[in-house]
């Protein structure tokens, strides 16, 4: 029986909308892997919906979160305080496939699409594979370039775009990946990517005309995130896939992204 | 748990161990909830809506949150009723469970032959989703008008040997009125309620939220109008009521029973916590206690109202 | 405000400063507002629910609290139509601002000589409350049954020159229908939803939580269902739809207002910010500035659905 | 046009069930007067509705509320913080009325039906008048009991009784108060009561016997608190009234009591 509940070690701000959230938690998970978080006890239904968040960071009994303040939930989230509890279910989902034959991993992602990366590093590390590794991460401006200097810190190799040109190429990451694709500067064996919807097609496409198997993690509204509610449904080639059971890590050929 | 108190209840012959149910369209078809709860506690499960053949559902977006609730619109995916006979009946018939198979159509012949198709399937009783269009008869839910639901309890009636759950749609005038109608025409039981139908709109887009514009609500919104609508079907007919709509907790589902309704389904809730059903259960237990009531069928309509 | 953007807009040939009004109900009879906003600021005020005679109402309790709502049975306490006019209209009037006299009758007639007693009175519209029992026709709601709705509208419009609103029940089979019967009987708008009925029970002690055992269910719970049903009504008739129910920001209203309303009216959200009505308009004037809409009648029903 | 936002200066608990809030105000209170008070942002519906409270305390600047928390919107009272804001409506109502011809005042009040009593002493000295003022004070047990010692403090004479006894009179303060009647230990020229239901009857009927004016304040469920919803009615000998706008404080004699 998978336990639902946990309790907040720390919650603390590191920028104006992004948060790390610490709670309690045992057991294996792999990287890509989210949960379903309830902010709020449990008998307050405006928000009604548990929200779902990826994992950043594993540590000795316990797992980081790190959120960006969107709406309603995740306001509400930033007043979680120390020993609060929290339902917590998961680990769920299906997480980024890591292959053995891969020498050179890029990882292509936006805003807080960062997120679940981190923990994916920490992964491979652990598993005791050293492919080489770039991030390339983009944002509106320095506010969305959170937590990079630990990927610096982990031996990746870091690219930065921003849309107001703060910092890094001015622009769209994805065509700095692609600008650096086309000058060979990565060779990767496979690109793995997380952000908004646009990005993520733009990457997929990139990927596609260069034959690059690339995975997609995809951000949908989730009413349950166990499988049972059929509310997170995405058009894969095989029909209506649920996101929170068959993802929300996909194989970016297997979305129909005219549908996305 | 059940060592002090009585949780059994018959309905429409079939004999419950307690009354709490999930709701159809809510917990798949049991597996999904396994690794979080004891499905063998549940009172019965009641399977996802089936259909004659699979049906792949609706484009997303297909759910929207609104202020204590949830509005849907899954557009009845499903399986298909073969491919759940085969591939997910036994193993949930191995709970020891009754399992309830929740069915539509698009006319009356698909429920009949679903109907029959059922019987001596191994499912213990059949609920009938009747908030469906009826697209022989110009398109207007089976649930809205009195006579077709009549109609179509009837024929499906005669189609099997299983119990009959009517399940009502809120979407009429009276529902009195709908629940005699169905009674009138040898329905073993009525469930209620469906989700209501409603609409949320992304202002910034000018778009709705859904891909079909409409969808149903359900969660803790709808409950005062299911419990209202639960008593005042109580008044009206002598068949088995089951309470559905909101329920989030005992004291919730305690509403449901004290208004007349001798089970509850649990949909929405189970969303927010997988283990809901259990936790209802021991609610309705500690409460007996509490108040010393040892049979729950004791509780059944107990509302006073002088 | 309003300098910018046109909010004015036209209903039954009463020409609205803009389209925020209270709710029936919700405002007393506007004086209880006045020291929390300025009322002129309205584009229309709709008072409590008038009788011919003064009614003292339900016994407490008259209210309780359910998830994202509230459930009432005042029981339609009012002073009267002669008191409301001798002793409230007049300061209301001065404030230059249309005063819409919401009216209930027990049967076909009382509704017609309210609405001649109001005729000229200086009321600039009336609201007909139509989810009340008609006591000579067997205690069916009026808002009910299209046919009889229908013959209340017609009356009515015999008996005054005043424009007419039309309030629906959302207690109805199809909303269409309804709102077609009373377009066809002459009502020069319609606003809707009324309360939906609902009930709560306080457990612990078995008795329902409203002396009434029902009430009627406002707040945001009923605003998906609502703007469901402006939009239903929306394709089904030409007068002017005003959307009410669960608004309580102007996000909320342009919801109504995208889905075909032309007017908006708030009541249970004055309960929690009395001033609320001015936000809702300043917030609906900078949602028109921040997407280049000039005038508000181009919001109407501007859903996009393709 | 009055104002209806307000700021948290403080939230403490002074007890495991019973806290003090500070909130800015500024402002002509009269003492039984209340608040409407939304502890909880706006945009959240589940509760629904602001909650009333009474004043406990006025300072510069500022009012303190005395609350119980009995269910859900209490509960989440208790997670107030300094700078939070709240929407907070009014002074509302009627409050205790205060005659220059009473020279000796009994004030009876159970639980956190004390909430308006310090405020109303506090005020009574402030306008010069020094009657004899009792409190009778009752509860359950040593927990009701908070606030008391700055009743002794401001010369009154304080009585208790505790249902269980621990500490003095065992049983209800009711019957505390008709004893001491009784025995002449107060003549009081009029009493003011706050509390539970049955407890107020009981004093207004032990009143009523000896012909002493009684005020009580009832505690209703309330909508709005400024009298446009109807919910909160009670019924007087003048048919329904108001408890928002015609109360909280009424002549008990007023009262149907067989309908409270
Ligand atoms: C598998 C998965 C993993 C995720 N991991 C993280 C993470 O590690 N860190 C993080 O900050 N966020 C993550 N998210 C996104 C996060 O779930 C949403 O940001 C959050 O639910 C928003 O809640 P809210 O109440 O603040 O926003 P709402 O008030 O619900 O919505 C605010 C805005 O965001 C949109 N929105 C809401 N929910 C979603 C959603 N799920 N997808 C897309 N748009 C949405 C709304 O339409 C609205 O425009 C993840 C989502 C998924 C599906
Ligand atoms: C004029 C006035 C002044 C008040 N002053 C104070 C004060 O100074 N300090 C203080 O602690 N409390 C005061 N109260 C009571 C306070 O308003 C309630 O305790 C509070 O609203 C309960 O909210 P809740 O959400 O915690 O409880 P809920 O979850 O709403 O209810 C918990 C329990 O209390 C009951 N209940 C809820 N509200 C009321 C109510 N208004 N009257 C009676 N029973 C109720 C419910 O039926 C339920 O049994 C006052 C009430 C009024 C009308
Ligand atoms: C996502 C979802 C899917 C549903 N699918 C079905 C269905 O297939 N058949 C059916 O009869 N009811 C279906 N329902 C309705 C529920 O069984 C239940 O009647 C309704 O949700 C009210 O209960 P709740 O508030 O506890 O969810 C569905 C509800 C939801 C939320
Ligand atoms: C306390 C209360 C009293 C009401 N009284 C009336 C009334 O007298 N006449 C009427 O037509 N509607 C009445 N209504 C219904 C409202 O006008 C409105 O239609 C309904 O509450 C939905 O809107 P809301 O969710 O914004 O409150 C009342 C509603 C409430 C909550
Ligand atoms: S979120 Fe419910 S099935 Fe995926
Ligand atoms: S609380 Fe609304 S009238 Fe008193």
């Amino acid at each position: 029986m998978k336990r639902t509940l946990s309790k907040v070690i720390y919650n603390r701000g590191i920028s104006p909308s992004y948060h790390l959230l610490g709670l309690r938690w045992e057991g294996r998970i792999d990287p890509g892997q989210f949960f379903m978080l309830r902010p709020w006890s449990f008998d307050r239904f405006d928000p009604l919906l548990n929200r779902p968040f990826g994992v950043y960071r594993v540590f000795e009994g316990g797992i980081e979160i790190l959120y960006k303040v969107v709406g309603r939930g995740t306001r509400i989230m930033t007043g979680l305080k120390e020993g609060d509890e929290v339902i917590l279910i998961g680990p769920l989902g299906r997480g980024f496939p890591f292959m053995e034959g891969w020498e050179e991993v890029s990882i292509v992602s936006g805003g807080v699409g960062i997120a679940p990366f981190y923990h994916l590093i920490q992964w491979i590390r652990e598993k005791g594979s050293f492919p080489a590794l770039s991030l390339y991460h983009g944002g509106r401006g320095e506010e969305d370039l959170v937590g990079i200097e630990e990927f610096e810190r982990a031996g990746v190799t870091v690219n930065i775009a921003t849309e107001r040109g703060t910092r890094g190429y001015r622009g769209l990451i994805s065509d700095l990946f692609k600008r650096d694709l086309e000058k060979g500067k990565v060779r990767p064996s496979a690109v793995l990517s997380c952000g908004p919807k646009g990005m993520l097609k733009e990457v997929a496409l990139i990927c596609r005309e260069r034959g690059i198997p690339c995975y997609v993690s995809l951000d949908r509204m989730m009413g349950c995130g166990i499988g049972t509610c059929l509310g997170c449904v995405v058009r894969t080639k095989g029909g209506y896939q649920r996101v929170c059971m068959e993802g929300p890590v996909f194989e970016s050929e297997e979305i129909v992204w005219e549908e996305l | 748990m059940g060592g002090t108190v009585d949780l059994s209840v018959d309905i429409g012959g079939m004999r419950l161990r307690n009354p709490v149910m999930t709701a159809s369209g809510t917990c798949g078809y049991g597996e999904e909830l396994a690794p979080y709860m004891d499905l063998r506690r549940l009172g019965a499960i009641v399977v996802k809506g089936l259909s004659l053949k699979p049906r792949p559902g609706n484009p997303p977006p297909r759910m929207t949150e609104v202020p204590s609730g949830l509005i849907n619109s899954i557009g009845l995916q499903n399986i298909g009723v073969e491919a759940f006979v085969r591939d997910k009946l036994p193993s949930l018939m191995d709970l020891g469970v009754p399992v309830i198979a929740n069915i539509f159509g698009e006319d009356v012949e698909e429920y009949c032959l679903l109907a029959r198709r059922l019987d001596g399937s191994g499912v213990a009783a059949i609920e009938l989703n009747i908030s469906c269009p009826n697209v022989k008869k110009g398109g207007m839910e089976f649930g809205r008008i009195p006579e077709e639901a009549h109609d179509l309890v009837r024929e499906v009636r005669r189609a099997t040997g299983l119990p009959i759950i009517t399940k009502l749609s809120p979407n009429v005038r009276d529902i009195k009125e709908m629940a005699m109608a169905v009674e009138e025409a040898g329905t073993d039981a009525i469930s209620l309620i469906n989700t209501i139908p409603a609409m949320a709109i992304d202002v910034e887009r000018r778009r709705p939220r859904l891909s079909s514009i409409i969808g149903g609500l359900s969660g803790p919104a709808i409950r005062p109008i299911a419990v209202r609508m639960v008593w005042e079907a109580y008044q009206a007919v002598k068949v088995p009521i089951i309470g559905v709509g909101g329920i989030m907790g005992a004291s919730d589902a305690l509403e449901f029973v004290i208004a007349g309704a001798c089970a509850v389904q649990i949909g929405t809730a189970t969303f927010i916590d997988p283990a809901v059903c259990e936790k209802v259960l021991k609610g309705i237990e500690e409460y007996m206690d509490r108040h010393g009531i040892r049979r729950f069928v004791d509780l059944i309509g107990s509302l006073e109202v002088s």
